[in-house]
């Protein structure tokens, strides 16, 4: 599964993109960002507050209990700005 | 009707996205432009930088617009979005909706704005102009609630 | 801030009207443009004459537009009105209006739309396609109430 | 007191503009227009329905019960359909 990071979501982690490989137990996009938080410092900055965080799997967004099993790419990023 | 959406680095002319949208036709009768620019808030700004999220920006903005036309009877719909680094009095966004009648023209044009604000992935961060660090510019309640409002109808 | 105001029988340039309006400036976030353009009416229309009170229009227009400048914290605003023969497929009216956030925009146009239709001193002639006689546009409830809207605000 | 006739007031009257000296008793616009469609047929027919008759004096919009004894120039039109 390829994880992909925008924003200040990306600059805490550090990186802008990478390869994950959960384990099975890790079923949703919720539990998702629990074990990415534990991955380390800057994991956990991106990760503190899980309410400022927005998913996307496969470039649609979803929800916190979206299930993971067939993301090809899953987005984690901060509320939208644009416009 | 296919909506042109363009997500890109480069400016647009307004004038001439208006005119692709009208010209050869006798069944428009309303066209709203809604341009959106980058304001210098008092001198502070010195430039946004808007990132974006490839491939998703343009099939999110196709969701958003294809919701519109559900909703209502345009003959035409031209969404421009850039990204990069964008400085004051430059533009940022365009929606330009065709209908017959004004009403419906209106009512897309500033649904499209509400819905691309908080759903489009793009993120702008601010460079100040007395400041080395920019920071990323946070949500607005008042967007979430402008877009929460078309929910009722 | 002193709007533009212009009742003309030459077309005009929607393009050209909203880079006039935020050339040179760093303070508009957003510009909303209405242009109102003669539809053909599935073919059955073949021009409009647009009798005008020349004077009273350009007042008129003022007064409303001074309405607007009242209610929402305009940066710019310039509004065109054409009268004479118009043909399916030119442009009839522009509404430009610069503001710095998006809301103030969208509504000071739609409310500048809402008030020429009922108060603007212009009438509409149809010359249809198939008839050697002309007939006058009969004012519509609905424009009424769109402008009564805004009374409750 | 000059009028000025648009649309079709305008051509029901079959004229665009004219001098008027109403009577001293005749004090509102509405009196003007029972005045007025009394004149003749042309006028009958501009104003066989006052409720379809809007008025502006010195080009501004009036309402039926406005005096006219200050009037320069006094318009009657039917609905607007402009914009």
């Amino acid at each position: 599964m390829k994880a992909v990071y925008f924003a200040w979501v990306r600059e805490r982690i550090g990186l802008a993109e990478e390869d994950l490989a959960p384990p099975r137990e890790v079923e949703t996009v919720r539990q998702l960002i629990d074990w990415l938080a534990a991955r380390g410092e800057g994991y956990a900055a991106a990760f503190a507050n899980p309410k400022a965080i927005r998913a996307a799997i496969d470039k649609s967004h979803v929800a916190p209990d979206a299930p993971i099993a067939a993301a090809r790419e899953i987005a984690f990023f901060p509320p939208m700005t644009g416009g | 009707m296919e909506p042109t959406i363009r997500v890109q680095a480069e400016d647009f002319d307004a004038g001439c996205e208006e005119a692709l949208l009208t010209q050869g036709r006798r069944d428009v009768g309303a066209l709203v432009t809604f341009t959106g620019l980058c304001r210098d808030e008092e001198g502070t700004l010195a430039a946004l930088e808007l990132e974006h999220y490839p491939g998703m920006a343009e099939e999110e903005i196709g969701r958003v617009a294809q919701e519109a036309l559900a909703r209502w009877p345009l003959v035409g719909l031209t969404i421009i979005h850039r990204y990069g680094v964008i400085r004051p009095g430059e533009r940022i966004v365009l929606v330009s909706a065709a209908a017959r009648h004004r009403g419906e023209a209106f009512a897309a044009a500033e649904f499209l704005m509400d819905y691309l604000k908080t759903r489009a992935p793009f993120w702008k961060k601010e460079r100040r102009v007395d400041r080395a660090d920019a920071g990323w510019v946070a949500a607005k309640a008042v967007d979430d609630e402008a877009a929460a409002r078309w929910e009722k109808l």
